[in-house]
């Protein structure tokens, strides 16, 4: 048994890196800076298609030409260090995400900010913060970056008198917080332990959970067992198997919620025999999308074929592609493929390696031939980022709320040249040369002022790529969280944001 | 007077892959108050007599006999707890080489109190007293250091005294040396002898003195034993050793290069099947009490 | 008297560095003529196989003057010709035949290393000549006796037909009767092949028995020089000789 | 020739030819190792190992790699005697083939790793001075260096890959086996017969290679037959951490690296191979220590 | 003395050129763990020239050198924590696990072997050798999840996975990083109690782990031990045969057997890395296997100091207590 105002997780945290809002990019360090820190905006635990709603900002209006953005600060919230929350923090928050340049920079620069020309495009005068954009831009758009996790607002007073050198803080902030958030940071531990303390005078009322405490759990096996004996109220990495033998305990119960991440397949336009569109087109009919998620990927992954994941704006709910071993072969041996040999190099991750060798299974019928390479994450990324993957299998997860998020990796590639070093983008990544007309169309989007129009533009974006494209979105992630009857509110963000714990409760 | 020790028909044998290998065949003697000399050839079994009177034959080996008994008791049906406490109190044994058979990360002085110790309940103070009084007995020049040091810091002469010392601490009636000089140099083997003699002498301790120098045995033996093959073959009076009658002792005392009789070529033993298992040299072995006894 | 085979001036043999550095041999002179047979007596750790030791190259550190047959010997290193003039024998029987080598492959090896030609015939000649049979060709160590292994030591010792055998304590690990079958192998021998021998030992009858010149060593230096009459008288200048001869003869008190 | 007359042959103390004295010799060894039941019992597993992984194309009911995720995480049953893993493929087929990995690890670790060990020990205690000096640095910064980090280090220098992880493991287990041939050399190389040889003018490389390597060896493959088990087990710690044989190899490591989501529900996915592990690694020290009594005579009977 | 402490010097310089070596040549990036994803080439750049990577091999490692004689070990990218303050932390957890390991292992495992060679070839020898063979071959990540199923699932014997109930976390004052020491001194016996709980599996396991190994060298020791002739001396004396095993053939074991058990602990030091994540054990093991994973060599680097620091201290102090306990070495 937990105490009643102690909310005990089980997770792998190992992926924490840094806890500074500008840095951290990681799934379980987004879940902490989710809870240290406010933003401008945010999206609300318990209804989250209500989409963004005011948070330390009470109100914005967008300037009619669609450039300038001014949001008016809520009056009377603190920081948990006493300071009052400004709109010159809130400023200062952006400017310091765009000079310090580490990679969540993007979030904020895709609007034209730099780090030269921060100062005068971001500024804060009494409650109001002015944002001057380059062009203009979706409001929707704007506003879901602003409620990234690593927009947050943070305490320019503590983080400065922490600073060492010119880093703005980023030393200190990695291992420390200075928001405003519902919680603070009462200890990390890395690869142990993350422990919140509530924080009582929070503006939008004190969290019911007055502590807690997120423990680095490996093994899936573990955690139910500890969940079994009542040790922990939320197992967040349960196996499909584990999920299966708790179903029956009546003391447990699951969270079912999808999440924005996608699994997919890139075929890599340099290889010979990928970049052929028989191949590309072969490929989609021998994924065994039933099978695999009836069995390994049970109650994890949901199959998904569209770019943008359920629950963003735009998403394409339909899935053309079924696992046809022999409309393959029929497609390749029309073109007259029967054979060829490609590599994949796949992360050590249980599903991934279980979907290549579903994946290798299935090719082999149609006389291809996959060997898998697995290897660390990091070894895979380097190959990723240097083109060197032939088939990567991987999961892509948004960085923001909105469409543009995958749209303009998926389906954004200005310059398929090896020297442009487009390292970010995974269609370059995948040597595919977006066609121009495809980029046009993704740029436009992000300057569509209507959402419904907008939403269309991005169906369509998707139709055209569930064609054409050598990128084959395969499944979306599912969160399948086991957790105590008693556990009441449990959310993990969605598609859209990471786990807020603000507003779980415990009952009897 | 009564025999102290009184073997009849002693065997031990070993399994082997060639069935049973006897290395002890059928050893009958007595020992008295003296001084008995067992000679014979490597491998002869002399070792294996010593061993299976204390009871030490280390298994698959085994013992049997007619009878073994110590002073009129039989000894080798006895439980091992009762086998034990006649092992160091009543016999006690010398081994070949002190550099193996002391402990060597044990005290010398520790070594002998815990052997007089164990039979005499003393305590520990006085059993320390008699463990120097005992150096001194075995004329050990500073017994304090030498109660003191381990056995590698001794040599080898005064090694084979501690080994002398710590056996008759408890004042066994019997000792059994064996090849208790071969590792000495001829100066400290005088030594060494001159104690045990006197040990014999004084307190009327009976000695199975296992050696093959024959030279040796019939200078310093009462009585010497023959062994062959695991038989004794021969038993006499160690003066009369030089007229022995067993082609084998001849041969033995033959082949020795002698300083005052010089010879070109040495007669070699000319071994003959018959002495494993012919008719022994004085059918009076095998009877109670031969002569030689004192 | 011919040319001395072996001649040894002021020889000093050390093992170990200075603070733990063990002088064994100071200052030996000796000299062996051709066709002799010279002993060397002494008490346990008086340097006897040190000499030995050093003279065949497996002491490293000594100095002095080692000459054989003319040739002067420096450091651990020995020619090849030194290989062919001169072989030991050593104590223990049990220590001096590689357990995992049958006697033809010891043989054989030696005889290679000997460069001589016609091995197989040769293995057989030198079994007969140390008086084990060509059953004994093909056994290993541990199937042989002491006095056997004794005696395949003195057939790799005579292998590459050398002038000069060192003789440490070869019998005193054996029985007296298989000491007497090797002492009297060593006689033929050196009868036979006019070999000349330096031999160590302990025990002062074999000496007498085998030798014709002694020497007497105490710790580490030479303190007597007899010949085999004065041994057998027991006519001696040096006190420690006469102990030595007296203790060898035990006459209890 | 009649059985008596061969074994009699065989045992006899007079052998007349090297062939003979060869065979007694290894007939003596194999009578003692024979009367070690264990050891025996060891042999046997290893022999139907050998036989499995020679004849697995034959003996394995089905495909190792056939998946069917209709059937999958089947417990055992006629028709899938071991049952059938995550993606429906027969473990018993899988360990049928697997056989050959395993042994190819085996085999390849217990004669690379000893046989560095077995040079660099040798060559240190029989050159002694600087040399062994500048050795058993090298030997001790290995010894202390984390062994798994440092197979860790060379998979992924190397890319993962069986052989990979194999070459890794026996690149990193050989400073133990320097340390013992090194000990075993100390106490040979002052030995009468090395000092015999060197006097018929022996090479110091004929003395190491000839006279002194036949005697380390003999301790070295007792210690090796003991550690295959441990030999084993680290290319599965590898497979574990997915450094191991790569997908689909039914690797054993592995094997029970990815039943281990299963454990406790599905435990034949995990328990199969395991088993399979257990048995071959009790085989190899039960052969040790057979091998021990043939070979090592310290320890040996009195 | 001088002589060992050169040798020591050496040895831990030869230790960290390897280690860097290898730092360096894995093909796994670290700037990559620190940019992520979705980093531009710019960005790459610039975090790879703030780690100092751009420089050649030769000053990086002198620069680290110099770091860490400073006892500056850096920070460590996959936690973004100072190594140092990362190995205060998850060394002490080892060193508590490790520990109680081996004393497991020689409290069982020391008696098991000397009661095995005692009665070679009897049935007990036969039980200790099947139990330590089966503590070689059994994977120890299926004996462990097994464990945890059996006495924590199950039975409810053992705390969980961790190294304390979360109700302790943190309550006691860190002093030594060892929790069962900690929470002695400070008298917490509730927190005692739930760090022993949590500790007692996976210390058994690896207890287990080197009980195997150490039954079997001290049966192997004994054996010899048992058939030199000082123990016919003993026996000569009449000494009852737990005298003369305990008293003189184990006294004759206790020295090699004293650098058996340092090697052993050793090993469970740096080896433990399947344990230590099957029961979520921050030790050291796992965290520098996960920080090679991601190429963060000052992680790796540290860590790996720390591991061949023990092994150099426990041969060193192995060598020295062989020096005072055998007489033998003067
Ligand atoms: N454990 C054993 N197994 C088989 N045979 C043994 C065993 N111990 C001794 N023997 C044999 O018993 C015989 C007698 O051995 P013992 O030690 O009594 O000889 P010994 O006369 O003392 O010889 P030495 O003078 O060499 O000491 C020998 O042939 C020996 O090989
Ligand atoms: N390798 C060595 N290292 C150190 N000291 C040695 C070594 N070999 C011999 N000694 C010492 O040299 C001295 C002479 O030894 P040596 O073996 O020559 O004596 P010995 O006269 O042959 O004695 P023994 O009759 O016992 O064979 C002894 O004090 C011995 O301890
Ligand atoms: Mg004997
Ligand atoms: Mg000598």
């Amino acid at each position: 048994e937990t105490p009643a105002h102690t909310l005990v997780v089980a997770a792998q945290i190992d992926d924490i890196i840094s806890l500074d809002p500008a840095q951290s990019f990681e799934f379980s360090g987004n879940d902490v800076t989710q809870n240290l820190y406010d933003r401008l905006v945010d999206f609300d635990a318990l209804d989250l298609s209500k989409g963004y709603q005011p948070s330390l900002a009470e109100s914005w209006q967008m300037s009619s030409d669609g450039l300038t953005l001014t949001l008016t600060m809520r009056e009377g919230v603190t920081f948990q260090s006493g300071n009052p929350v400004r709109a010159e923090d809130a400023a200062w928050s952006l400017q310091r995400m765009v000079k310090l340049n580490k990679t969540p920079a993007f979030i904020l620069t895709q609007f034209g900010f730099t780090p030269e020309n921060v100062d005068q495009m971001i500024t804060a005068e009494g409650r109001t913060l002015t944002l001057r954009l380059d062009k203009p831009y979706a409001q929707s758009f704007v506003l879901n970056c602003l409620a990234a996790s690593n927009a947050a607002v943070i305490d320019k007073e503590t983080v400065m008198a922490n600073a060492q050198g010119d880093d703005l803080g980023n030393a200190w902030l990695s291992t420390n917080g200075a928001g405003s958030g519902p919680y603070s940071l009462a200890a990390w531990r890395p690869n142990e332990v993350v422990q919140l303390v509530a924080n009582d005078g929070y503006w939008g009322g004190a969290p019911a959970m007055k502590r807690v405490i997120v423990r680095n759990v490996q093994e899936s096996s573990a955690q139910r067992l500890q969940l079994e004996a009542g040790d922990i109220d939320v197992a967040r990495n349960l196996t499909p198997t584990d999920v299966d033998a708790l179903a029956g305990n009546p003391a447990i119960k699951f969270s079912e919620e999808l999440k924005g991440r996608i699994l997919y397949m890139g075929l890599n336009q340099k290889d010979p025999l990928l970049s052929q569109p028989p191949v590309i087109e072969a490929m989609k009919y021998l994924v065994d999308y039933a099978g695999m998620e009836a069995s390994f990927l049970k109650g994890q992954w949901k199959t998904h074929q569209a770019f943008l994941p359920e629950g963003y704006l735009g998403a394409l709910e339909e899935d053309p592609w079924t696992y046809d071993v022999e409309k393959a072969r029929k497609i390749l041996t029309d073109a007259g493929i029967t054979s060829g040999t490609v590599t994949t190099k796949v992360r050590d991750i249980r599903e991934y390696l279980d979907v290549a060798q579903s994946l290798q299974n299935a090719m082999a019928q149609v006389g291809l031939t996959l060997e898998i390479e697995q290897m660390t994450g990091a070894q895979v990324l380097d190959a990723y980022r240097a083109r060197e993957v032939p088939i990567f299998l991987g999961e892509w997860g948004p960085d923001y709320a909105d469409p543009q998020t995958n749209a303009g990796t998926f389906a954004y590639n200005p310059d398929n040249s090896d020297e442009a070093g487009l390292t970010g983008l995974l269609a370059w990544r995948n040597a595919y040369a977006v066609p121009a007309d495809m980029n046009a169309a993704v740029d436009a989007a992000t300057v569509e002022q209507d959402t419904e129009k907008r939403r269309q533009m991005y169906v369509d974006l998707q139709k055209r790529y569930q064609a054409e494209a050598p990128i084959i979105p395969l499944f979306q992630r599912v969160a399948r969280d086991g957790m105590q009857a008693n556990v009441q509110n449990w959310s993990t963000g969605g598609s859209v944001i990471s786990a807020p714990y603000k507003q779980v409760t415990k009952g009897e | 007077m009564s025999a102290l020790l009184s073997v009849r028909d002693l065997r031990v044998s070993f399994p082997s892959r060639q069935g049973m290998f006897e290395a002890v065949r059928g050893v009958s003697f007595d020992l008295g108050r003296e001084r008995l000399g067992v000679v014979g050839e490597s491998g002869s079994g002399k070792s294996m007599t010593g061993r299976a009177i204390l009871g030490l034959v280390r298994p698959p080996g085994q013992v049997a006999a007619q009878a073994l008994t110590l002073g009129g008791q039989d000894i080798l049906n006895l439980p091992e707890r009762e086998r034990r406490r006649i092992r160091g109190r009543r016999i006690a044994m010398v081994m070949q080489d002190p550099k193996f058979s002391l402990n060597p990360v044990m005290r010398v002085g520790d070594q002998i109190v815990e052997a007089y110790r164990l039979h005499s309940g003393a305590g520990r103070a006085a059993a320390r007293l008699k463990a120097l009084e005992m150096l001194e007995a075995v004329r050990i020049r500073d017994p304090e250091r030498v109660f003191q040091s381990y056995p590698h810091e001794v040599s080898g002469g005064m090694g084979q005294r501690i080994m002398i010392a710590m056996m008759l601490a408890a004042g066994p009636e019997i000792l059994i040396a064996d090849e208790p000089t071969s590792a000495l140099d001829v100066s400290v083997r005088a030594e060494v002898l001159r104690i045990m003699d006197d040990l014999v002498r004084d307190r009327g301790m009976g000695l199975i003195f296992i050696s093959h120098d024959l030279n040796l045995v019939a200078q310093f033996c009462d009585r010497v034993l023959i062994m062959y093959a695991g038989r004794i073959v021969e038993t006499l009076a160690a003066r009369d050793l030089h007229s022995a009658r067993h082609p084998y002792t001849q041969g033995l005392l033959n082949s020795l290069p002698r300083l005052d009789a010089p010879v070109d070529r040495l007669p070699v033993l000319e071994r003959a099947e018959a002495w494993r298992d012919g008719p022994l040299v004085d059918a009076s072995m095998t009877e109670a009490l031969p002569g030689g006894l004192r | 008297m011919t040319a001395p085979i072996l001649s040894v001036a002021d020889l000093r043999v050390w093992f170990g560095h200075p603070p733990d550095r063990v002088d064994a041999v100071r200052g030996v002179d000796l000299g062996v003529s051709r066709g002799e047979s010279f002993g060397l007596v002494g008490e346990s750790g008086s340097g006897k196989s040190t000499v030995l030791r050093a003279i065949a190259g497996l002491s490293p550190d000594w100095s002095g003057r080692i000459e054989v047959a003319g040739e002067s010997l420096s450091g651990a290193r020995r020619s090849a010709a030194f290989h062919r003039r001169v072989q030991m024998v050593f104590q223990d029987p049990y220590a001096s035949l590689h357990p995992r080598h049958t006697v033809d492959r010891v043989l054989a090896e030696t005889l290679t290393l000997q460069g001589m030609d016609d091995i197989d015939r040769r293995i057989v000649r030198l079994l007969d000549d140390v008086g084990l049979g060509r059953g004994f060709r093909f056994r290993y160590p541990h199937q042989l006796s002491g006095g056997q292994r004794q005696r395949v030591a003195i057939a790799r010792a005579l292998a590459g037909e050398p002038e000069l055998l060192l003789l440490d304590e070869p019998t005193s690990a054996l029985d007296v009767s298989v000491q007497a079958e090797i002492l009297n192998l060593l006689t033929d021998l050196r009868a036979d092949r006019g070999l000349t021998y330096l031999m160590v030992s302990h025990d002062l009858a074999v000496i007498g028995h085998l030798c014709q010149r002694l020497a007497v060593m105490q710790a580490g230096g030479i303190v007597d020089r007899l010949d085999v009459a004065d041994l057998r008288a027991g006519r001696s200048g040096s006190d420690y000789t006469r102990h030595l001869i007296a203790a060898s003869q035990y006459q209890r008190a | 020739m009649s059985d008596v007359s061969l074994r009699d042959w065989l045992l006899t103390d007079a052998p007349q030819t090297r062939r003979q004295a060869r065979l007694g010799a290894f007939y003596q060894g194999w009578l003692v190792f024979r009367s070690n039941h264990l050891a025996l019992l060891g042999l046997v597993i290893l022999v139907l190992l050998v036989g499995t992984a020679i004849f697995a194309p034959w003996i394995a009911p089905q495909s190792p790699f056939a998946q069917d995720l209709a059937d999958r995480l089947q417990p055992p049953s006629a028709e899938h005697w071991l049952g059938t893993d995550a993606l429906g493929r027969d473990i018993l087929s899988r360990l049928i083939w697997g056989s050959r990995i395993t042994l190819f690890i085996v085999g390849t670790v217990a004669l690379i790793s000893p046989l560095i060990g077995l040079l660099i020990g040798t060559v240190a205690g029989f050159a002694g001075g600087w040399v062994d000096q500048v050795l058993m640095r090298i030997t001790d910064i290995f010894l202390a260096f984390p062994k798994l980090i440092l197979a860790l280090a060379f998979v992924a220098a190397l890319g993962p890959s069986v052989t990979n992880a194999v070459l890794a493991l026996a690149l990193t287990g050989w400073p133990p086996y320097a340390r013992l041939a090194r000990a075993e050399t100390l106490t040979i190389r002052n030995a009468d017969f090395i000092a015999a040889a060197r006097m018929q003018g022996a090479s110091a490389p004929r003395l190491l290679i000839l006279h002194i390597w036949p005697l380390c060896l003999s301790s070295l493959i007792v210690r090796v037959a003991l550690d295959m088990a441990g030999i084993i087990l680290s290319a599965a710690g590898l497979g574990f951490l997915g450094l191991g044989a790569q997908p689909p190899a039914p690797e054993w490591g592995a094997m029970i690296s990815d039943g281990r989501t299963y454990i406790l529900d599905h435990w034949w996915v995990a328990a199969m191979p395991g088993i399979a592990i257990f048995l071959v690694s009790l085989a190899f020290n039960f052969l040790g220590d057979g091998l021990r009594d043939v070979l090592d005579p310290k320890g040996a009977g009195e | 003395m001088g002589g060992v402490l050169l040798s020591l010097v050496l040895t831990m310089l030869g230790l960290l050129l390897v280690t860097f070596i290898i730092g360096r040549v894995m093909p796994i990036d670290p700037v990559l763990k620190v940019v992520g994803e979705r980093a531009t080439q710019a960005q790459y750049d610039a975090a790879r020239q703030a780690m100092g990577l751009d420089q050649p091999l030769v000053i990086q490692f002198l620069r680290y050198i110099g770091d860490v004689l400073q006892g500056d070990f850096g920070r460590s990218i996959s936690t973004g924590h100072p190594v140092a303050e990362d190995l205060r932390r998850v060394f002490p957890a080892t060193l508590e696990l490790a520990s109680l390991g081996t004393l497991i292992g020689v409290v069982i495992g020391v008696p098991l072997g000397v009661v095995a060679a005692a009665n070679r070839g009897r049935w007990i020898d036969q039980v200790a050798r099947v139990v330590a063979l089966v503590g070689y071959s059994v994977p120890i990540f299926w004996l462990g999840l097994m464990g945890l199923l059996v006495f924590y699932g199950i039975l409810g014997w053992v705390g969980g996975p961790g190294r304390q109930g979360i109700l302790f976390d943190g309550m006691v004052e860190t002093r030594t990083g060892l929790m069962l020491l900690d929470t002695a001194l400070a008298g917490d016996w509730p927190a005692f109690r739930d760090a022993f709980s949590h500790i007692i599996l996976p210390a058994s396991l690896l207890g287990y782990f080197s009980l195997a190994y150490i039954s079997r060298m001290t049966r192997s020791f004994m054996l010899e031990q048992l058939s030199a002739e000082y123990i016919t001396t003993a026996r000569v004396k009449g000494l009852p045969e737990w005298r003369v095993v305990w008293g003189h053939a184990f006294r004759n074991i206790a020295i090699p057997l004293i650098t058996v058990i340092a090697l052993s602990f050793g090993s469970l030091l740096e080896g433990s890395v399947l344990t230590e994540i099957i029961f979520s054990w921050p030790g050291i093991g796992s965290y520098i296997t996960k920080a090679l994973l991601a190429g963060d060599m000052n992680a790796v680097l540290g860590g790996t100091v720390v591991v061949g620091t023990c092994f150099v201290v426990l041969n060193l102090l192995s060598d020295i207590l062989y020096r005072v306990l055998d007489p033998r070495s003067k």
